[in-house]
């Protein structure tokens, strides 16, 4: 029992490893392709790395309360929890993490777990831009919310179970069997809204460098930053991970999985450079006006072809 | 400068009224040590190097020639060098052109806001020798009497090139473990106060910005 | 000799008269002699009428034959006849009673008339033979002699507007006297006798032209005495103006016997009784809402007072109509006793308290004895237990429906809710405390007849309790131990506390451990969970004068509701809780306004309940709970009816606007136990017809899936609503209404996994709401704020506080791994599984939204800046902090083993929802997908360990400086005070641009509306109160027209 | 028969009361002053007893009185209905008293308010 506890844990622990680093590698490569769009070098691969290890290395820090410190661990225990809920690799039992613990369900939930406890150590700060931060974030949340919402209830009639391992499953044999094409319409608001949930531009007023210097996180340096650098990384590619699980028929190896990852990536990217930034209200509308149609055409589009 | 060990553990914070002196830290800044193994903060010091975040904090006119250090002409970010909004995350404070009396007090503010360790480049000859404002009644004309310094590029006003060269050459002073500025101005801690609040004269901040 | 006299013709019914005439005549001469001889001769007479009264009605209970008394020894219909009968003897008792209750009370004015001794006892006799005659001219008379003294009393008041109404009264009844007469008249040229006996043996010849005119003067002569709409204005202008004790006696004695009248005279009248029917309905409902627009205490008493008599007329037609002649005395009895005591008693109290406006009735407030009377009486007046009115309103509703007569259902509740809403309007008026009032002067011995008759109106509902029902000691369990906690209210408030907290433990546990199922989990939540909640009470150590003792009631009446069997027994628990939380709310600071609204849309509540259970009993024949499911083709409706009842009672969407001021208001900790126990009551009342009714196949699923829109709507617009909130309850209250929404979802799901999912969510709001609410109340005791943006980093003082907040914060979210996630997880399992995806998503949406209230209550009360004045606050006191600490544990504990939950609650569900939950290990499998919460908590508290042994660890190579709450980065700027750097007022203003729209106050726009409307609607129907007594007369000729051309006159 | 033989007197009465009781109807119904209002009311009192008296008539018959002429088995059609006659007796007493109360209400009415129109006692309304 235990060792089958340790056994997991460490199997759990490569994938992490391999998630963060592919996560902080795509970060890079997003940045010098977009460098190269604007003529520039752009930084080196190990840049991100060397940044986490810088704010590992700085020698002073302050703290404003037990919230304050403990915000971090949540939200990296967040990014690492969400990853350890989803098994990464089909048909891998190495990388299928703890996805028996729980279904996709589970994943959706425990996403919010690290954004309420950051959003706790950002509170404590005391700095108001990192309320506002919060609130615009929390706000835009509950829109994005919507459509991605109504695309997983359409994906979980189309399979009709809950469990990612089976969603992966039912989409292997072949590119036609993703839910891209068998369910195009729930992949296309779940798109919609993944470009809220990753954070980019146009909706990353929430960040705000200039106007709320980066809001939620402002106050946060040293150690803290580095957990927060790490997590940015880990879970924007658990994320990635989650969506290709769902609509892009999964991966049964690491390169299957970094080249779907970086081209759902490249979505949010490519919109993120052609567009300016959303207001919060703005992107509020936004959400509930096209994609949740879309999301709704998705449920009644499932009901039709598969239910019957 | 001669050293003065303080004999306070804490500061007095006397620009602050009574109310106030209970919502601000009063606690003595310390200096850091170097990682004990030599390995470590050399390895330390190569990653501090490579990972300089600037503090977008204009102070001055030179401040403008920042902006195309990010450009595709320039491009710093391939050193390692992005700008970050807040002075908790930001690692090099680089002082733009003149610096008056006014911007010194948020100068100083921001700067012991920055947590350790942390640069300053003085930009422009105003900040060495007050330049083409010697004579102002508000330009402070020797920077480093408020603050440490630990580059200066001269020139009025110098160009972007020269700015990236004094990047690099700041990179080789962190790597050889150099650049110890923070840690001189706590250890002169009260001198460069004094320094400060001779010249800044509404002081209502505490005498530390944590 | 003498003894013979006195059994013989003292104690004889017709010693009634002698005593009367005899004291009568005797009262002047001893008035010659000794003003208090003649006083206590006329006390004599009186408590000597109650005495043979008693005596007699004794003895026909005992088995005895109804006394037929003769007149000069001979039988009718050559002399008059009397008869002492269970009714007369009933009624004349009580008259009597209330005669002598009211001489009691009227004693300081009896002093200075020695004639209006001789008066009061000639009226009380003129009623007594109103009641006891049999001869229809004799009736003339009896009422010709109770109106003479009637008039002859009020005129002793010489001011002009008594003597003007005084004028208008007599015109009034003059006329209708005529009436009489002249139908008696024909009456006798019909059948040749004046004996109503002998009338109705030969009812047959009543007919043909005469005999309608004859009969219809008769009706409109009876009708008119009861002052019926609109015909009536005459009798509010003495009610107003009349001295208290006249105006009481007038509404009970004169009224009695009128209504005695047409109760004798019915079998003449029985072609009229969809008129009578008719016009007491309209009289009922349209007097009370007129009673909306008023606000002279007497002239309100007034109009309640007609609209019962209404109601009693109502009641009356309706049972012979229904041919349920043996109901009449649980139905007529029950609402005349009830009225007579109830009314008389207030009148007595507006006499006492002495202020026309029923806004200068504040001058009670704080004053808890004379509080506690006033609302004895109203309450009995508005028919809440234990009062006769209750049980005959119920009595009469089941007929009602029995009979098919469902329009009057529909007149007898919303006429009761009108007057309610104006009783209970004054209710609060008195409790509010006004700087310019002085102090009343109302002695203590002069309240003693008030306070007899709301002690008779606890025997009496006593008595009826006995009469419906076998289980009365247990329904009646929390009065007593209400009533034993009362006595002892003068103890200080800590040893009361614990006193309450010992009954209601021992008693709760005593009535509820014998449970079984559903009944028994809601035994834990609401008798245990109500006794934890309670312990935090201790927190206060101030009097707090009858709070320990509603709240014993309200915590055993739910025991009482648990323990129901039929749905009586249910509706008079259901009704208790209902009053005694609604008394409880009363006692909060600002909260007499809200209470009123909770009130009224609790009453409203607690009405659809009694028509659908009156219903199922008109469809099932059969009172018991269990039979509810037998109602055939009506279960449908009867269905709808009760859930509408059970969803206004959690606040669903639309008629939710009570919550927040109730919550909002009430006291702290008593709004933990509100929100986190009463409210469950509703859930379990759901739960209970869903189980009877709503899995019914033959049911349709229609009903439910509205139900289920209802509730997630509620959830929806709870949490939306919520959001804006700036005070820390009402965000609470908005949250409570949401998370209830959830739950009535899950019922309405009404399939095995649904009902797990609503009763394990009932069981964690009942957790973290009992928790969230004590918090507060912790913070509030601290901060005397409850304005969120006024406090601010209380994490520093109140750590404790702020910890058992978090983790209640993260059970509601539904972020793994606490409790809140399976909640979550099982309803959204439940719906998917039943196809109803769209309110899924719905679902998603809401709880996304409750993230932002959550976290705005956790930041902007104890992260961010805190206040200057807030620096020395010290933590919440331990007894507050215990109950949330041992909440906490149980969080813990349900969350790590759910299924030490899950198991007893799918059995519970298991005889009605056939299933059962698939468990593989400790990992729950549903159709869909799979949860494995030990697992889950491992890996989470593993990955929360990870980061934070690094942290702790990195820690160690860092020198990390605690700093003040102003060392932030603030643009290199300082901040300058900790009120303009929290950032909390309108928090979320940007959700606001965007979403706001959505929760525009609408509902509260609406029922304003409503109340608006019906404020309108009775001003313009009291228009026929002119004043003049002219018009007065006009309306009673118009009176005989309209009914001579609605009965067919001009078919004749 | 003559004319006024087909129209019995019981008739004439009846009708006449009737009449009457409608006339003080109106005396009540139009008429401010308190006095005449009264006056209306024992118009209405008066007509009612006529019809009560006219009720009891029987034609041609004699006083109720059983005696030698009016022996028991023939006094049912032969002799006047005595009830209405006892009755209306009562009746009038009541009136009587009705009557009186109405007038020395008008009395302190006047003295308490110095008029005695019904339309200027309208202060208790609504």
């Amino acid at each position: 029992m235990i060792a089958e506890w340790f056994g997991r844990a460490g199997n759990f622990s490569l994938t992490l490893l391999i998630v963060t680093v592919y996560g902080l590698l795509v970060g890079a490569f997003i940045e010098r392709t977009i460098a190269k769009v604007q003529g520039r070098i752009g930084i080196p691969y190990r840049q991100p790395f060397i940044n986490i290890l810088k704010t590992l290395v700085k020698r002073t820090a302050v703290s404003h309360g037990i919230m304050f410190y403990l915000g971090p661990v949540f939200r990296i225990a967040g990014g690492i929890g969400t990853l350890a809920f989803i098994p990464v690799i089909y048909g891998s039992e190495t990388f299928a993490n703890f996805s028996y613990a729980g279904d996709l369900f589970l994943v959706i939930y425990f996403m919010f777990f690290g954004q309420l406890g950051m959003a706790l150590g950002a509170g404590e700060s005391g700095h108001p831009y990192s309320a506002i931060g919060i609130a615009r974030g929390l706000s835009q949340m509950t829109a994005y919310e919507v459509p991605f919402a109504l695309a997983v209830i359409s994906i979980v009639i189309q399979y009709d179970t809950l469990s990612i391992t089976e969603i992966v499953a039912a989409q292997q044999g072949g590119w036609q069997h993703w839910t891209l094409f068998t369910n195009w319409v729930a992949t296309l608001a779940a798109m919609l809204a993944f470009l809220g949930m990753t954070g980019y531009s146009p909706f990353d007023i929430f960040l705000a460098p200039q106007e709320i210097p980066i809001g939620p996180p402002t106050e946060f340096h040293s150690a803290y930053l580095s957990l927060l650098q790490t997590n940015r990384a880990l879970f924007g590619a658990t994320k990635l991970v989650l969506f290709m699980n769902l609509f892009f028929g999964g991966a049964t190896g690491w390169i299957e999985l970094m080249i779907k990852t970086l081209a759902i990536y490249m979505v949010a990217v490519v919109v993120g450079v052609a567009f300016p930034r959303f207001r919060v209200d703005q992107s509020i509308r936004f959400f509930f006006k096209i994609p949740t149609l879309i999301g709704i055409i998705s449920i009644i589009y499932v009901q039709m072809m598969f239910t019957s | 400068m001669k050293k003065t060990p303080s004999t306070l553990s804490t500061l007095e914070n006397a620009g602050l009224s009574a109310e106030d002196q209970l919502l601000f830290s009063n606690a003595r800044p310390r200096p850091y040590e170097p990682y004990p193994i030599k390995a470590i903060e050399d390895f330390a010091n190569w990653a501090r190097a490579n990972s300089l975040w600037i503090l977008a904090f204009g102070t001055g006119c030179c401040s403008i020639e920042l902006r195309p250090l990010m450009t595709a002409r320039f491009d710093a970010s391939r050193f390692g060098v992005a700008g970050r909004p807040t002075p908790r995350q930001s690692s090099v404070f680089i002082i733009g052109g003149y610096v008056s009396v006014k911007t010194l007090k948020r100068i100083v503010r921001s700067y012991e806001q920055m947590q350790g360790p942390k640069f300053i480049i003085a930009l422009g000859s105003c900040p060495a020798n007050g330049g083409m404002y010697f004579d102002s009644y508000n330009t402070i004309n020797q920077f480093d009497l408020y603050l440490p310094v630990d580059l200066y590029v001269t020139g009025c006003m110098p160009r972007p090139e020269a700015l990236l060269g004094a990047i690099l050459e700041l990179q080789d002073d962190i790597k050889a473990g150099k650049c110890d500025g923070a840690n001189r101005y706590i250890e002169h801690f009260d001198e460069y106060k004094a320094n400060q609040k001779k010249v800044i004269k509404d002081w209502n901040m505490p005498d530390y910005n944590w | 000799m003498v003894e013979g006299f006195i059994t013989q013709v003292l104690l004889q019914p017709l010693g009634i008269y002698v005593v009367a005439l005899g004291a009568g005549f005797l009262v002047p001469l001893f008035d010659r002699a000794h003003r208090s001889s003649a006083i206590l001769l006329f006390f004599l007479a009186l408590a000597g009428m109650v005495a043979i009264a008693g005596i007699n009605l004794l003895a026909i209970l005992n088995g005895a034959a109804p006394i037929q008394i003769e007149t000069a020894g001979i039988a009718p219909p050559f002399a008059i006849n009397l008869r002492f009968g269970l009714y007369e003897g009933g009624f004349v008792l009580a008259v009597n009673s209330i005669a002598l209750l009211g001489a009691l009370h009227w004693l300081p004015s009896l002093r200075q008339h020695a004639s209006a001794l001789l008066l009061y006892l000639i009226m009380v006799m003129g009623i007594n033979g109103m009641v006891m005659t049999r001869d229809l001219f004799n009736l003339f008379i009896f009422i010709e002699i109770t109106s003479i003294a009637t008039y002859a009393l009020i005129g002793m008041e010489r001011t002009g507007s008594v003597l003007a109404a005084g004028f208008k009264y007599i015109i009034a009844t003059s006329v209708a006297s005529a009436f009489f007469l002249l139908g008696t008249i024909f009456l006798y040229y019909l059948t040749g006798t004046l004996n109503i006996d002998g009338m109705v043996a030969q009812r047959e010849l009543i007919s043909g032209p005469i005999g309608f005119i004859a009969t219809l003067f008769l009706l409109t002569s009876l009708l008119i005495e009861l002052k019926p709409y609109p015909a009536n204005g005459w009798g509010l202008d003495v009610y107003e103006t009349a001295p208290g004790g006249i105006a009481a006696l007038i509404s009970v004695g004169v009224s009695a016997g009128v209504f005695f009248a047409l109760l004798k005279t019915l079998p003449l009248l029985d072609n009229y009784l969809s008129s009578i029917a008719v016009v007491g309905g309209a009289t009922f409902l349209l007097s009370n809402l007129i009673g909306l627009k008023q606000d002279n205490a007497r002239r309100l008493l007034g109009y309640s007072s007609i609209g019962q008599m209404g109601l009693l007329t109502l009641a009356l037609a309706a049972t012979v109509q229904l041919g349920i002649e043996a109901q009449l005395p649980l139905v007529a009895g029950g609402l005349f006793i009830n009225h007579l005591l109830a009314k008389a008693g207030l009148f007595w109290l507006a006499d006492l308290v002495n202020r026309n406006s029923t806004r200068d009735w504040s001058v009670l407030a704080g004053r808890p004895g004379r509080l506690l009377l006033f609302g004895i009486l109203l309450s009995a007046l508005v028919g809440l237990p234990p009062f006769p009115g209750f049980w005959a309103k119920w009595v009469l509703v089941t007929e009602l429906a029995a009979g098919g007569l469902y329009p009057w259902i529909t007149v007898v509740l919303l006429g009761s809710l009108l007057e309610a809403a104006y009783l209970f309007r004054w209710f609060t008026q008195a409790l509010q405390t006004r700087e310019s009032d002085t102090p009343d002067t109302i002695r203590l011995e002069s309240l003693l007849p008030v306070a007899l008759a709301a002690l008779l109106l606890f025997a009496t509902g006593y008595g009826m309790a006995v009469q419906l029902e076998s289980d009365t000691l247990i329904m009646f369990l929390p009065l007593l131990a209400g009533t034993a906690l009362w006595l002892l209210d003068g103890l200080p408030g800590l040893l009361k506390s614990l006193l309450m907290l010992v009954v209601v433990a021992a008693g709760g546990a005593w009535l509820t451990l014998d449970l079984e199922g559903l009944n028994r989990i809601f035994g834990f939540i609401l008798v245990g969970g109500g006794v934890l909640l309670s312990l935090a009470t201790q927190y206060r150590s101030d009097v707090r004068k009858g709070f320990y003792p509603l709240l014993g009631i309200l915590l055993l009446s739910l025991a009482t509701l648990l323990r129901a069997h039929t749905s009586l027994e249910f509706f008079f628990s259901w009704e208790l809780m209902t009053l005694s939380s609604y008394l409880l709310v009363t006692l909060g600071r600002g909260g007499a306004k809200p209470a009123l609204t909770y009130l009224l849309f609790s009453l409203a509540a607690a009405y659809f309940i009694l028509a659908g259970f009156a219903l199922a009993y008109a469809a099932s024949g059969s009172l018991e709970l269990a039979a509810l499911g037998d109602t055939g083709s009506s279960m449908g409706l009867v269905f709808s009816l009760l859930a509408a009842g059970f969803v206004i009672k959690t606040g669903g969407l639309g008629v939710h606007i009570w919550v927040p001021g109730t919550y909002g208001e009430a006291d702290d900790d008593f709004t933990a136990v509100l929100s986190a126990v009463v409210s469950k009551a509703a859930i379990f009342g759901l739960l209970l017809v869903a189980a009877q009714l709503g899995i019914r196949s033959d049911i349709g699923l229609d009903p439910a899936y509205v139900l289920g829109w209802i509730g997630m709507l509620t959830a929806t617009f709870g949490a939306l609503m919520a959001v804006f909130q700036e005070d820390i309850k009402k965000l609470l209250a908005y949250s409570s209404m949401g998370q209830l929404g959830y739950i009535v979802t899950g019922i309405a799901l009404m399939s095995h996994l649904g009902w797990v999912a609503a009763l394990y969510l009932t069981v964690n709001h009942f957790l973290f709401k009992g928790i969230l609410f004590l918090a507060v109340a912790g913070v509030v005791l601290r901060t005397s704020e409850r304005l969120m943006y006024k406090m601010g980093g209380l994490i520093k003082n109140m750590p404790f506080t702020f910890v058992a907040t978090m983790i209640a914060i993260i059970a509601m979210s539904g972020v793994p791994p606490l409790t809140g996630f399976g909640g979550k997880w099982l309803l959204f399992n439940a719906m998917m599984e039943k196809g109803w995806y769209w309110l899924a998503a719905l679902a998603f949406f809401s709880s996304a939204v409750a993230f932002l209230y959550m976290y705005r209550l956790l930041h902007t009360v104890f992260l961010g800046q805190r206040k200057l004045e807030h620096a020395q606050l010290r933590e919440a006191p331990a007894i507050l902090l215990v109950p949330q600490f041992l909440l906490i544990g149980i969080i813990m504990v349900f969350s790590a083993y759910p299924k030490l939950l899950l198991e007893p609650l799918s059995s519970a569900i298991s005889p009605w929802l056939a299933g059962n939950l698939v468990w593989d290990g400790l990992s729950l499998h549903t159709h869909l997908g799979y949860w494995n919460a030990p697992m889950i908590m491992g890996v989470v508290a593993g990955v929360w360990m990870i980061p934070l042994l690094f942290l702790l660890l990195m820690s160690l190579t860092l020198k990390i400086q605690k700093v003040g709450q102003f060392n932030i980065v603030f643009a290199a700027e300082r901040p300058h005070r900790p009120e303009d750097t929290h950032f909390a007022y309108n928090f979320f203003a940007h959700y606001d641009r965007a979403l706001g729209f959505l929760v525009k106050p609408r509902a509260t726009a609406f029922w304003n509306s409503i109340v608006e409307w019906s404020h309108t609607l009775a001003a313009s129907l009291r228009i026929f109160y002119n004043g003049n007594g002219q018009t007065y007369a006009l309306f009673i000729v118009m009176y005989l027209v309209v009914l001579f051309l609605v009965n067919g006159g001009l078919q004749l | 028969m003559s004319f006024f033989g087909d129209l019995q007197i019981s008739m004439i009465v009846l009708c006449s009361g009737l009449g009457l009781v409608l006339i003080g109807l109106w005396g009540i119904l139009t008429q401010r002053n308190l006095i005449r209002m009264i006056i209306g009311f024992s118009l209405l009192d008066t007509g009612i007893h006529m019809v009560m008296v006219s009720i009891g008539y029987v034609t041609g018959g004699t006083a109720p009185i059983i005696n030698d002429d009016v022996p028991m088995a023939t006094a049912v059609s032969r002799v006047v209905d005595p009830v209405p006659s006892a009755l209306v007796l009562t009746a009038i007493v009541i009136g009587l008293g009705v009557t009186a109360v109405m007038l020395s209400f008008a009395v302190r009415i006047f003295r308490a308010r110095r008029t005695l129109m019904i339309d200027e006692c309208t202060e208790s309304k609504w």
